[in-house]
């Protein structure tokens, strides 16, 4: 039986300091969440997890002041009609860059619709991700590019594909780890339990990344779960469960890192619960003033990520005021080549409709295919013509 | 992510559901309808529950249920947590007791997690215990496509629930069905899969809800499962259709008597049980059909609507029955959905092809 | 921070004796399954647990013994082709009868295809129960007779039912307790997962029975999960666990019990995991040899539940050669009775098929049943005019 | 529970497989069939694998995958923790990492877990990504009934399947055609639900397994998916059927063929794609025809053969097609099976229907 204090408990750095827990005991997280550096930009001690160094802080902190405009700039877009919908991470920027930069070239990264900022800051080109979202198609990057899978919409499906490829790649023999994201709702679903489980008894190396922003759309995390965390919910599969903040950036490298080492020597899933907060609405179709106020939406503004962080390099010097100039011109340059792609209209092309859905077209969609071909000849063939072939204006 | 700015309802378009006064028929839109006979339902009957995700404070995504917790407390209308199965298993067991659950997948494709639970369970309760168990159990699905919605949010899923037996069937595709289709459904003592045409949400029509509610109260609206209605009479040619493709073959009819021909379109509303009679009254009549559906054609509702019409009506029929449906493939992304979906010059095409004597 | 020892840290009967653990490790089992009689029929202590007196066991065991040889018969009516298969219970009935015996009137009992001593104590009419296993029904009796639910196959998603089931009579404020059975294997599907969250977000009366009795057809349960209990899963959805003794049928009782009443009295939803053993074969389609050895099979005979609460009873005088005497001549009763009943031949009526699919036939039914009805009078018509009306025999 | 003693194989029956040796034919079952395909699929490439609910050492309820684990181990042929969604969307990983998975799920109702994960993910990845993620991924579901299985042990799912463009859909009815089929099956690019009827495991055949494999691996077996067969040639009067319906059908046109008609079946093997020239070509030649299988018929396959050979042969047909289906309704209980299921008397009764111009 454990004596260790609760901060002391089993970490996913390995060892459990402090006492002698039981195997079970390790395997619950802390009581409170990692943290690192507190919402003032102070660095808190952790006897478990040491601060990232300055210059690794440094870049991460970049990918934020990135993430956070690549985010404005799609909701403008949005506002503007040049996207359908863009479910923002705002406020959730730290969970999306260390997601991205914790995983090497080797490793794969499952994202949900909401980690456009994640999927980005791994190196996928925006407007590519954008396709989804602007009505393209339903993807736009090749998920092997850069290890990416496509972003998920059906919630938690994608957690059992990323413990297929970790187990693909585990059979191999190769030192893949996959990193799979996703929102405080989806651990409802019965995919989460199902993803969770086939991983511990598989032994693969998946780290499970929850982002607790507290709401699935409208729902708040009380109606989703009444567990003492979810990260608690790790020790009911025999893995690790860390809990960390959310919107500390130095944590989160520090957690996740751990994770994604402890998966690569072998040592199993992991889950790791990080406290952020969705600080504007589902998406732009959703009005959240309808199910919270603008008062709790206010509490979260002091623990923002990048104030912090921010805070933190300028105390230490690390971030000079030229080096916020050189970020800031960064941004501006990503912002700028987003806003410029989705003004251009992109062609769509209606044959590609039946290009994909088997490698060989059915004689089926040959059939189906040559009858939308056939419309469409016969319309273009109306307007050059002159006569409209629209249906407002009748036919032919 | 949920509906996308194409097809998102305004904030708060639904209103509060109307109690009590008599205002004349004024413009109601096919979702507010929907949000009445819910809240007419609850009133009536206090075994009657809707939950669901996002149905609480939000009132749905689409915001059919508007306005339910306020009025009727968060017992009786509430959020669940973020799990289909457990939604659908759910009100299997409150359904066992006493209960008439009524529920919201929040989109088509979201409602696959509680398949199992649909086909094992919903609708198999009442037969495997000779009726003993009856599940009063209304699936609310959201559904089909011409909203501009991203991936697994346009599914036209009915075919799945058709071919399942034991499951009511039913698509309503005006705003005066959607309120007596789904007070009916409620009422129900079966399990009913009750399809919402997301794209006919904001459509509208001139009805008074409160008279709608007291006719309906009273016992006085006609039965609609299993009633097929003649939407718009003709004599040349016949069109099948239910709830998204009505329009759209309510369209094609108006723009063939533009050409001279004379359609009939007829809203099946009822999907199962089926209404062979109303259908086959018309073929036998026209001599020729031509269905139409949003979903893909293969081993679908349009492909047994065609099966039984030329079983039951070879020797009137002049022509094949043709189908005008969904491609074979999933459905496009929001540019490319007009593609895809029957729409009138496709129809008018099929009804062209019915091998008229008058043509070369 | 809890200094309890492990058997003192929380139980289902409310408290948390033996320190001031915090609400997070009051919901954790024990390391070891309670128990409060031992395979040799020696009271344990237990602090959190009291021994059930003795009339009550005394009561229990009667069941038990009527459970074992209602297995047993079945087995044979499998033998002798009267039941088409028959999953059995055996060594595994003290779980079954303890699951009826602790539920009142006013509560429900949900059942699996393996639940039949379960059922049958609980008051269900043995050859109601059998109609499934024989082949007549896809279920016998009516559930709401004596509150039992159907025998679920589909693994798990009865777990939902009974959730649902609990919530109306919560909604009504009826007293209503509801018992849900599953096996070790079941809890690897996502609808145990979404039933016990649904379960503990609702705070509705259910207690969840777990019969983890280590195989899953022929899958051993280190393959269903490393998590270090079943049992543990719970805190992952804010609700105790509680780890028992499943051939123990005093330890049952007491944690059942103490289940049951902590539910009845408005504290939410619990689970109970009972570690058993599944002596015979899945079925007796299943050829156990394939997956597991004799010697197995044999380390679980001397834990047997009738056994070791045989050599209690008899210690302290509660079971007389009379009383043993009279079990056996009830348990005779029974199995001749299930034995008769099998061998007397029902008649099974196909035009049932289409009765109960809706509540009043649709059109296509009724033309389908005209269908069959027409077949079957012309086969009926044939055989009285003494041609053959089979498959085999050529038409009419 | 699994399955009942009506249709339990015996233990072992399915033996080992056979590896190297040239026997001469021999008589050999459907099951057999199916092991040793899948054991030279894995033989042949090392990507290919296979998980499920009981495989591994039990060698599978109904002994598919016997002697697999130990021949190729347990990384290439697993038990997985009891979970369908799981196995599914591991499978789908697996399958985007490079892997060739074939999963089995136990029974037809048992596959209903992982619906979403088929129809969402399954079915529509590779369009989703425009081909770049491809996903050979073979499930195979032993399905359909006739032997006295209890609830959730015999359904016909294959509607489900079809309906979901993305998916190929096969249903083998012959030994031959089992070795064949699950070697096509596991070598195509594309996800393929493998439906095998599990009323076939115990027909026999005398087929020679090494030769049959040195034709596959010769590259000498004709393609089958997409690709339908005439079981038996016949002149009046067309029956279209597949899986297990196709041993009822052959008997039907050998009852028939006493009483002097001569009945083509056709047996389809693929369900999706579809054969449509060879269906049409029968038809087309014989004017009449009868879609036999034991799904529910609404909303089903065989509605949409009948659909599909309407709209293309019509001006051939001579009688409307007909369907002998399952009724719809619940599969039912082991001692009601035999009153649902098509039988030789009921397709007998429906070609009797086929209004022959030589009857009154
Ligand atoms: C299976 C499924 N059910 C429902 C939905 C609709 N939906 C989209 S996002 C969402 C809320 C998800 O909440 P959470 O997991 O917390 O993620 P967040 O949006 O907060 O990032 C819902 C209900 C879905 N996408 N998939
Ligand atoms: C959803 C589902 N998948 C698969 C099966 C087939 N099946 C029946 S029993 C069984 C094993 C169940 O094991 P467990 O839950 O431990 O219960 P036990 O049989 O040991 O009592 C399986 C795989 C099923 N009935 N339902
Ligand atoms: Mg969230
Ligand atoms: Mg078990």
């Amino acid at each position: 039986m454990s004596t260790a204090t609760n901060k002391g408990r089993g970490s996913l750095m390995g060892g459990a300091p402090g006492g002698a827990p039981s195997a079970a005991h390790a395997l619950l997280p802390s009581d409170e969440p990692v943290q690192l550096v507190d919402q003032h930009g102070h660095p808190t001690d952790d006897e478990r997890y040491p601060l990232p160094d300055g210059e690794r802080l440094l870049g991460a902190y970049g990918r934020l002041v990135t993430g956070r405009r690549i985010n404005d700039q799609a909701n403008a877009l949005v506002r503007q009609g040049r996207l359908a919908v863009y479910p923002s991470s705002h406020g959730q920027e730290a969970c999306q860059v260390a997601a991205a930069v914790v995983l090497g070239g080797e490793d794969w990264l499952f994202p949900t619709y909401r980690d456009t900022v994640a999927v980005i800051t791994r190196g996928v080109d925006p407007l590519e991700v954008l396709t989804l979202l602007r009505g393209d198609w339903h993807a736009g990057y090749d998920p092997y590019e850069h290890r990416v899978a496509t972003q998920a919409t059906p919630l938690a499906t994608q957690l059992l594909h990323a413990v297929g490829v970790a187990h693909a790649a585990k059979l191999r023999g190769e030192p893949t780890v996959v990193l799979a994201m996703c929102g405080d709702g989806a651990t409802s679903e019965g995919d989460f339990h199902e993803a969770l489980n086939f991983a511990a008894v598989f032994h693969v190396p998946v780290v499970f990344f929850i982002q607790n922003n507290e709401f699935a759309i409208s729902v708040p995390l009380k109606n989703q779960t009444v567990a003492p965390s979810l990260a608690h919910k790790a020790i009911g599969y025999g893995m690790p469960g860390e809990r960390v903040d959310g919107n500390d950036l130095a944590a989160l490298l520090a957690v996740l890192g751990a994770a994604v080492d402890r998966a690569r020597d072998g040592g199993g899933p992991s889950l790791v619960e990080a406290h952020t907060y969705r600080m504007q609405a589902h998406t732009n179709a959703d009005d959240a003033t309808r199910y919270r106020s603008a008062d709790d939406v206010e509490r979260w503004v002091p623990r923002d990520p990048i104030a912090r962080m921010r805070t933190y390099l300028r105390t230490l010097d690390l971030l000079t005021d030229e080096g916020e100039r050189a970020l800031a011109d960064d941004a501006d340059a990503i912002a700028a080549a987003i806003r410029k792609g989705l003004n251009t209209e992109v062609d769509v092309n209606p044959a590609e409709l039946f290009e994909y859905v088997y490698t060989e077209k059915t004689s089926q969609l040959r059939e189906q295919a040559a009858l939308l071909r056939e419309e469409l000849a016969r319309d273009a063939d109306a307007a050059a013509a002159g006569t409209d072939g629209s249906i407002e204006g009748g036919r032919r | 992510m949920t509906q996308t700015t194409v097809g998102a309802p305004a904030p708060g378009t639904a209103g509060t559901s109307d109690t009590g006064a008599v205002p004349a028929p004024r413009a109601t839109t096919f979702a507010k309808a929907l949000n009445a006979a819910l809240a007419d339902a609850m009133e009536a009957d206090s075994a009657v529950l809707m939950f669901g995700e996002d149905v609480g404070p939000l009132g749905g995504v689409f915001r059919i249920t508007d306005g339910l917790t306020a009025r009727f407390g968060e017992e009786r209308c509430f959020d669940t947590p973020l799990a289909e199965a457990g939604i659908m298993g759910m009100a299997v067991g409150m359904a066992m007791n006493g209960m008439k659950p009524v529920v919201e997948m929040q989109f088509d494709a979201f409602a696959y997690p509680a398949f199992e639970q649909v086909v094992s369970h919903v609708a198999k309760m009442p037969n495997r215990t000779k009726g003993k168990v009856r599940l009063p159990i209304v699936i609310r699905i959201p559904y089909a496509g011409g909203i501009g919605g991203v991936e697994h949010h346009c599914d036209s899923s009915e075919a799945y629930y058709a071919h399942t037996p034991g499951l009511t069937v039913l698509a309503p595709a005006t705003v005066r069905d959607a309120y007596f289709m789904l007070r009916e459904a409620i009422a129900s003592p079966d399990p009913v899969v009750f399809l919402e045409p997301k794209k006919l949400y904001w459509s509208k029509e001139e009805v008074d809800l409160a008279e709608l509610r007291r006719t309906f109260d009273g016992g006085q609206a006609p039965r609609r499962i299993g009633r097929a209605v003649v939407a718009r009479p003709g004599t040349d040619a016949t069109l099948i259709s239910y709830g998204p493709s009505v329009p759209t073959a309510l369209a094609a009819a108006a723009a063939a008597a533009e050409e001279g021909r004379s359609i009939e379109v007829i809203d099946l509303r009822s999907i199962v049980p089926f209404d062979d009679e109303t259908v086959c009254a018309s073929v036998r009549r026209t001599g020729r059909a031509v269905v139409v559906a949003e979903a893909p054609g293969f081993a679908s509702v349009a492909s047994e609507i065609v099966a039984r019409v030329q079983e039951r009506c070879f020797h009137s029929l002049a022509a094949p029955v043709l189908r005008v449906t969904g491609f074979d493939i999933p459905y496009p992304s929001p540019k490319l959905e007009h593609f895809y979906l029957p729409s009138v010059d496709r129809i008018l095409d099929a009804v062209d092809a019915l091998q008229w004597e008058d043509r070369p």
